[in-house]
């Protein structure tokens, strides 16, 4: 137990020197009563402020122009988010539905939480290069800071303006971004044989499903395995 | 027995019908009173529709109430209020009251349960019988009793009473903080809307509602008053926001401080209750304001300006009435609702302060005052007397 | 079926005044206002959920425990006022026959008025002298 | 000299009393951490006696995230954008913030373009912080509408920035090294178009609120922190400025292309509620000056000197620098050992130290100017708690 | 002033504050804990230092060298000056005069010092925890801190 | 102490007492409810000023949904709109607000740092990573913060929930439609493949089980200790 609060009273500090601080107000603030009026001037006063107020609100109930409101679902096909609006992470795909994606890992790296996990397929058979197995992007721990963004040097990652993204299940937030799992779309050009190129694009389920924290297991969830390539 | 009833019923039917042009003053009980004469079906019918009609009343008025204030509001704040729920949201109200009636209940665990069920029943007491005494229309007024005046005064008090048991019984410091505003405040109040109203009853000589109104076929008395009645009329704006616990006297349920004053603890249907009661009461405050300040169902007449009153009197006599005090009502609760969004609330010493040191002493002056009036007949209008 | 005027007149042997209805109504919306509320809450206790728990029963304050009894002695400066409203509604209740009735009673009427209304201004004035009007708890 | 470590509990059954008859009119009350009016999850336990406050126990860390400790594990870039989440309502000073202390450490000069669309962003950010700040005192004291217009008005500014962040709240705008993107061809004009539209709201405002008997009197000789007071329990930013010290390090100690502009540090009196709040509304006057000042001259440039994908390292030592925030000063303190996350990572942060002006200033008034005195401090509870 | 002249000028107050130098960007002192009270005292009172606020208090856990680092930053309205203060003491027993008397704001920035890595101020008028709970174990931004809770970034 | 409702939370919640009224109102009700869900004013940081004050502001205007009626006092309250970061001091708290709600009573957790902890998962002594191992949670909204009309997609997908999933013959059972607001371009059976195995190895379907699972502890708010239930386990490291 200790004893209550002594509150160090201001006689143990001398007046504090505020040099050239100690200054004047830019604007003397408005007061109705502060000021030395007479009864009449505070009277006026106070009713000119109130009715001011009451026109004040009066002028937007009398002027319909004035409501701002945005018709949510309704005007959704004339809603547009402004283009720099980070809603949606994407991995960009071409029309050919190829992405530039190397799985270099540098977003993975950068993220500040983790919210890209990205499994790669250490040495394609066709290229002979590293590619692309899983692109997860978890939108429940996801903070749209856009670094994944601007660190990509192969430019291949951007936000959508897409918000309508609510779900029933926390689960439903864990995407896979790729299309395909297998090289870029640049590697894939290399390649001289098309079928040979489109046998490296293995289909790849947009919903990634659980995923579990820092690769731990979930309830009876088995743990995902980030090193080998699931099969798909 | 079916036959005595039909009976009954038709011959109080032909019977009454015709009275309500034969005596169109006379108010509901005074109709059963008389249904009496000839047989107790009548009154009991009587009995019926004054009850329906106040239940009614009063489900209604919280309903469409709450709407039009969420809307004002909105209007009033650059938005739009409900929208999605019907057209315009028209359905919100409705939507709302179902929702509360399937909603849990809860009871506080350590409470006083008996008047934590007894406290909403007092609020809405209060407001039936407030409503029973409003005049609509001549002779669409449920009960018109010879001391009304002091009946409202009586009754106005009654839901002061539900405020603090409800607060008292739920076991909550904040509903308890709440409760004791309420009743320092609403008691206070009730000093100076009692005094406003006594300047109304020293210009018409009379308790009767419907005779106060009648007085006023000569003209207002907020015109005729001289004065007098316009100080009494504001005293009374103010104090009956008080009494109604709207800004900016909401200290009860001052939100910002008191989470949710004395109905915190308070849900389901047990909180739609004060809500009910609340906004109802807006209407009845409006209504008791239009009908001692505002001539009631009489319509705007202005001196000896003939072309101007019969333009005023063209409108149907069995709407007339109905219109001018609706539109009347309309015009009062608008301006209470716009109080309420544009003004912040007092502290509870200011509140005192006004009451007590400011409305009071010009409460009982311009009483006397308007007891000299009377005396010495300064009236604006040569033909009242 | 008998209306109960024939019986009270068959009773009293004579026609009686009929009673006033409007007391009647009143108690009858007293009837209606606890016969809605309990209705209501029987309604809701037949219609709505219900799912009391120990924890859903404990007062509300703002998601914490409440420190103490909630039954507290309370500040007596809200009853102070309730004492006076005693006072000044007493008083209006003594002025309404007064009010109907000014316009016979005439000067003398308005005079005792005034000083019946100046004593309890002074009682106002006193209290307000003793510092009762100035909220202070 | 013992050391003595107490709880709560027994704070609380201490200040009770131990001589607690069947008399006493005192009583406890939790006001929080679910509060309409503490603005998050503050906990005030309240020693009441009726309406009177006798004492005021804030109770904190209902949001404590351990900022401090994740910055350890965060390279300097990914610490900044934790700094949006602290005090939410001045984001992009909180990067800033960061970002200077971090660029002051390694050595990164940054041009003045950057510098001054900087400038413009922090004080965009202090008029929407101020904006959402009158509202909300608006409807701590039973004003609804004042709240809906701080709102509507804060929308439009909030348009203009968002079209150059991408965000609306939490920006992550400013990083060490720069921007993240430059500003969008629209800034420019909008923002002009912004001014044209908020001057003569502001006007609007002082009728609604400013000139209000009501207000006044609920403001009004309500917390008066003298500025001893204030300097002593730590107040910076316009809590210290309402009690009419000039201190202002845009002024003091400029940084960013404050020195370039011409302002004026408004000041209150004698330190009561309505001194803070007219000296916020006087902010956000001045801060519109700032904007246009700088707005027409942006100089050109790079937006970003330091590629993003490199590692910053920092040389070994202790680093601190701080910036005014719309709350007051908001000082970085970084240890580094060399490496690219830091040693030890903290935030002064203005709220902490102006929360505790609120128990002298309120000490026996009632529980309503305690409403009132605590909007005028204008808290932000994560940022008490990072 | 300077920042080597105001540190120089610290530095003569008293024989148990010695100057900082490693690499710290403001004039910054190292004090005996026994003596900060009244070294801060001084600082605040004497006109040509007035360090009127303290505007901050942070501890660093040295733990390599088995000490924490306790860090007052001071500043003077007067010459618009800052001044860094820094007392080290032992991890094992932690323990530092509080400030409280001299600057108020102290005992809530100590307050935070103390939950978050335990340091111990003598004569504090109400020691408790501010951020944590009351019966919290341990002292989170100690560097050897472990948590059971605490979850550690996958890669 | 199992305070995490486990499996798929707020999917299955059972309330006794109202047994009155047969299927055909189900609708009616349903309507009613979904129609006016009032919030209560709980924010815990900044997610709190987009979900309550811009959302309530002009340019949004909650107040079309009949939403705009905030309540400061949870008993009176439908909706509890999590908005922000819960850490572990706040976690009983949050809890006690969630019980002392009158029933029905829906939940919708918005941002990242409500849905998972965020960003302050990792290395974080006290944030609770995801609000649903406190109280089963309806909704989730993903965003950091989200946009206002982020929530209004949340709300909307909440009155769809309402609308469709339940029936006052097993009052207070919620049956979410799992499926029914998916991200954009996954049909349905994309998802139902890959969570079939899932959800019948969770056994979630199952009702009775469900319910029994989730009987929660009485006196939990006796210990205002920080001996919470998020104290007990994190999200889904099963530690």
């Amino acid at each position: 137990m200790t004893t209550t609060t002594p509150v160090p009273t201001e006689t143990e500090c001398p007046p504090i020197d505020f040099g050239e601080l100690k200054s004047e107000c830019v604007a003397p603030r408005p007061s109705i009563m502060g000021q030395k009026r007479g009864l009449r001037s505070i009277l006026w006063l106070s009713f000119k402020g109130i009715v001011r107020g009451l026109l004040t609100t009066l002028s937007y109930f009398r002027r319909p122009s004035t409501v701002v409101t945005q018709q949510y679902p309704e005007n959704r096909e004339t809603l547009e988010m402004f283009e720099r609006y980070r809603g949606r992470l994407s991995l960009i795909h071409n029309e050919e539905g190829e992405h530039g994606c190397t799985a270099c890992q540098i977003c993975e790296r950068l993220c500040p939480n983790a919210s890209i996990i990205i499994t790669k397929d250490k040495k394609n058979e066709a290229t002979g290069k590293p590619a692309l197995d899983q692109f997860i992007w978890r939108q429940d721990t996801c903070t749209f800071c856009n670094i994944c963004v601007l660190v990509c040097p192969f430019d291949t990652l951007e936000m959508t303006g897409d918000f309508e993204s609510s779900v029933y299940d926390r689960r439903l937030l864990v995407f896979n971004l790729n299309e395909y799992a297998g090289p870029t779309a640049g590697q894939l050009d290399k390649l001289e044989d098309d079928e040979l190129a489109k046998a490296q694009m293995k289909p790849m389920k947009k919903y990634q499903g659980p995923v579990p924290m820092c690769g731990g297991e979930m309830d009876g969830i088995p743990k995902l395995d980030v090193e080998k390539p699931t099969d798909v | 027995m079916a036959d005595a009833l039909l009976n009954q019923l038709s011959l109080t039917l032909s019977v009454h019908t015709s009275d309500v042009f034969v005596a169109p003053a006379m108010s509901l009980a005074d109709r059963a009173s008389r249904a009496l004469e000839s047989g107790v079906w009548g009154a009991v019918l009587y009995i019926v529709i004054g009850l329906v009609a106040v239940l009614t009343a009063v489900s209604v008025l919280g309903l469409v109430m709450s709407y039009i204030e969420r809307k004002v509001a909105g209007h009033f704040q650059c938005r739009l209020g409900p929208m999605r729920v019907g057209p315009h949201g028209v359905l919100q109200s409705l939507a709302d009251g179902i929702k509360l009636l399937f909603k849990e209940g809860i009871e506080p665990g350590h409470g006083d349960k008996v008047i934590f069920i007894g406290a909403p029943i007092f609020s809405i007491t209060a407001t039936i019988l407030l409503l029973a005494i409003v005049p609509l229309a001549p002779g669409i007024q449920v009960v018109d009793m010879n001391v009304g005046v002091v009946y409202i005064a009586a009754v106005s008090g009654l839901g002061v009473m539900g405020i603090l048991m409800g607060g008292w019984s739920s076991n909550n410091k904040w509903s308890l903080l709440g409760a004791m505003r309420a009743g320092a405040q609403m008691i206070s109040y009730e000093v100076s809307l009692t005094i406003a109203l006594l300047v109304v009853v020293l210009f018409s000589g009379t308790l009767k509602v419907s005779e106060i109104i009648e007085s006023q076929q000569q003209g207002w008395w907020i015109w005729r008053g001289h004065g007098v009645a316009i100080v009494a009329f504001c005293l009374y704006v103010i104090a009956s926001t008080a009494e109604l616990n709207r800004t900016p006297f909401d200290l009860p349920e001052g939100e910002s401080e008191l989470t949710g004053g004395y109905h915190t603890e308070y849900s389901g249907l047990r909180f739609s209750f004060f809500f009910l009661a609340e906004f109802a009461n807006l209407f009845v405050f409006s209504a008791l304001a239009v009908t001692f300040f505002f001539g009631g169902w009489l319509p705007f007449h202005v001196g000896n300006y003939e072309g101007f009153n019969s333009v005023m009197d063209l409108l149907p006599p069995v709407i007339s009435p109905m219109f001018w005090f609706g539109s009347k009502c309309a015009t009062l609760i608008f301006i209470l609702m716009w109080f309420r969004w544009t003004f912040p609330r007092l502290r509870m010493d200011q509140l005192m302060r006004l009451e007590w040191k400011v409305l009071l002493p010009i409460g009982f002056a311009n009483l006397i005052l308007a007891a000299t009036v009377v005396l010495t007949g300064l009236y604006f209008f040569p033909s009242a007397t | 079926m008998q209306a109960p005027s024939v019986l009270l007149s068959f009773h009293f042997g004579c026609r009686v005044q009929l009673p006033d209805m409007d007391y009647l109504f009143v108690f009858l919306f007293v009837v209606l206002g606890i016969a809605m509320v309990l209705g209501g809450i029987f309604a809701s206790y037949l219609l709505a959920p219900r799912n009391p728990t120990k924890i859903k029963q404990s007062p509300y304050e703002c998601g914490e425990e409440t420190i103490g009894s909630s039954s507290i002695n309370f500040n007596v400066a809200y009853y102070l006022f309730a004492i006076l409203f005693l006072v000044f509604d007493v008083e209006a209740a003594f002025l309404f026959p007064w009010a109907v009735v000014l316009r016979e009673l005439g000067l003398i009427g308005l005079i005792e008025v005034v000083m019946f209304v100046l004593v309890l201004v002074v009682g106002l004035a006193y209290a307000w002298k003793k510092g009762v009007l100035e909220w202070e708890s | 000299m013992t050391v003595e470590v107490s709880s709560l509990k027994e704070l609380v059954e201490q200040a009770s009393g131990d001589d607690r008859s069947p008399d006493t009119q005192e009583y406890f009350v939790n006001m929080g951490p679910q509060h309409p009016s503490t603005h998050g999850v503050l906990r005030l336990v309240l020693k009441l006696d009726g309406e009177r406050v006798l004492r005021c126990i804030p109770v904190l860390g209902y949001i404590h995230r351990s900022i401090e400790k994740i910055s350890e594990h965060m390279n300097y870039m990914n610490c900044v954008h934790l700094t949006d989440r602290m005090d939410y309502l001045s984001s992009i000073m909180n990067n800033w913030a960061v970002s200077k202390a971090v660029e002051e450490a390694a050595g990164i000069e940054v041009n003045s373009r950057i510098q001054t669309i900087r400038t413009i962003f922090a004080e965009l950010e202090r008029i929407q912080s101020h904006q959402l700040w009158w509202g909300v005192l608006g409807m701590d004291l039973g004003a609804f509408t004042p709240f809906l217009y701080g709102i509507r008005d804060r929308e439009v500014l909030n348009d203009v920035m968002e079209e150059t962040v991408g965000a609306r709240l939490t920006m992550n705008y400013v990083l060490p090294g720069g921007l993240m993107a430059d500003i969008h061809p629209n800034f420019v004009h909008r923002v002009k178009e912004f001014i044209k539209y908020f001057r003569p709201k502001l006007d609007e405002y002082d009728d609604l609120l400013t000139n209000n008997v009501i207000i006044q009197e609920r403001l009004r000789n309500v917390g008066i922190l003298s500025p001893q007071t204030a300097v002593q329990y730590g107040a910076t930013g316009p809590v210290l400025r309402g009690s009419g010290v000039a201190f202002d390090l845009r002024k003091d100690h400029p940084y960013g292309v404050y020195d370039q502009a011409d302002f004026e540090v408004p000041v209150g009196t004698i330190g009561d509620s309505w001194d803070r709040y007219w000296v916020r509304v006087e902010e956000m006057r001045q801060s519109m000056n700032i904007v246009e000042q700088l707005l027409d001259n942006i100089p050109p440039g790079d937006f970003l000197v330091k590629k993003l994908n490199s590692k910053i390292k920092i040389p070994e030592g202790r680093y601190y620098s701080q910036l005014e925030t719309a709350r007051g000063i908001l000082g970085v303190f970084i240890v580094s050992d060399k490496k690219d996350e830091p040693y030890r990572m903290h935030y002064r942060s203005p709220n902490f130290n102006n929360l505790w002006c609120l128990e002298p200033m309120i000490k026996g008034d009632y529980i309503a100017s305690l409403i009132g005195a605590m909007s005028s401090l204008d808290l932000v509870i994560p940022d008490i708690d990072r | 002033m300077e920042r080597e002249a105001l540190q120089a000028a610290v530095c003569e107050l008293d024989s148990t504050v010695s100057p900082l130098d490693a690499n710290a960007d403001r004039a910054a002192v190292i004090v005996e804990a026994s003596a900060l009270p009244a070294i801060v005292r001084r600082l605040r009172d004497q006109p040509q230092f007035a360090f009127a606020q303290l505007l901050d208090h942070v501890a660093v856990d040295w733990i390599d060298r088995g000490q924490f680092e306790l860090i007052y930053q001071l500043y003077s309205f007067k010459h618009k000056h800052f001044l860094s203060v820094s007392v080290f003491v032992p991890r094992e027993d932690p323990r530092v005069p509080t400030l409280c008397r001299v600057h108020p704001v102290a005992e809530w920035q100590e307050r935070e010092v103390y939950d978050l890595f335990g340091v111990l101020y003598d004569d504090h008028p109400d020691l408790r925890r501010l951020f944590l709970e009351d019966d919290w174990v341990g002292f989170p931004l100690r560097k050897d801190y472990q948590d059971d809770f605490m979850l550690d970034r996958p890669r | 102490m199992g305070i995490v409702t486990d499996k798929l939370p707020g999917a299955l919640e059972k309330v006794p007492g109202g047994n009155v009224l047969v299927t055909r109102f189900d609708e009616i009700i349903n309507w009613a409810r979904a129609s006016s869900l009032w919030p209560l004013t709980f924010g815990t940081s900044c997610c709190a000023i987009e979900m309550l004050m811009a959302t309530g502001g002009p340019r949004h205007d909650l107040a079309r949904f009949g939403a705009e009626v905030a309540r400061p006092s949870p008993r009176q309250a439908d909706l509890l709109i999590l908005a922000g970061t819960i850490v572990k001091r706040m976690a009983p708290r949050l809890r006690t607000l969630y019980e002392q709600m009158a029933e029905p009573r829906y939940v919708i957790a918005t941002g990242a740092c409500t849905i998972s902890g965020g960003p302050f998962i990792y290395h974080s002594y006290t944030t609770v990573r995801g609000a649903d191992e406190i109280i089963p949670v309806d909704v989730y909204v993903p965003g950091c913060p989200p946009r206002p009309e982020q929530l209004f997609h949340g709300l909307l997908t909440l009155q769809k929930m309402i609308k469709e999933g339940e029936t006052i013959r097993e009052p207070g059972v919620r049956r979410k439609p799992v499926i029914s607001a998916l991200p954009e371009g996954i049909t349905l059976e994309d998802i139902q493949g890959e969570m079939k195995e899932l959800l019948v190895k969770e056994n979630v379907v199952d009702v009775q089980h469900a319910v029994d699972k989730l009987k929660w502890p009485s006196g939990l708010n006796e210990s205002s200790s920080g001996d919470s239930g998020a104290n007990e386990r994190g999200a889904g490291d099963g530690a």
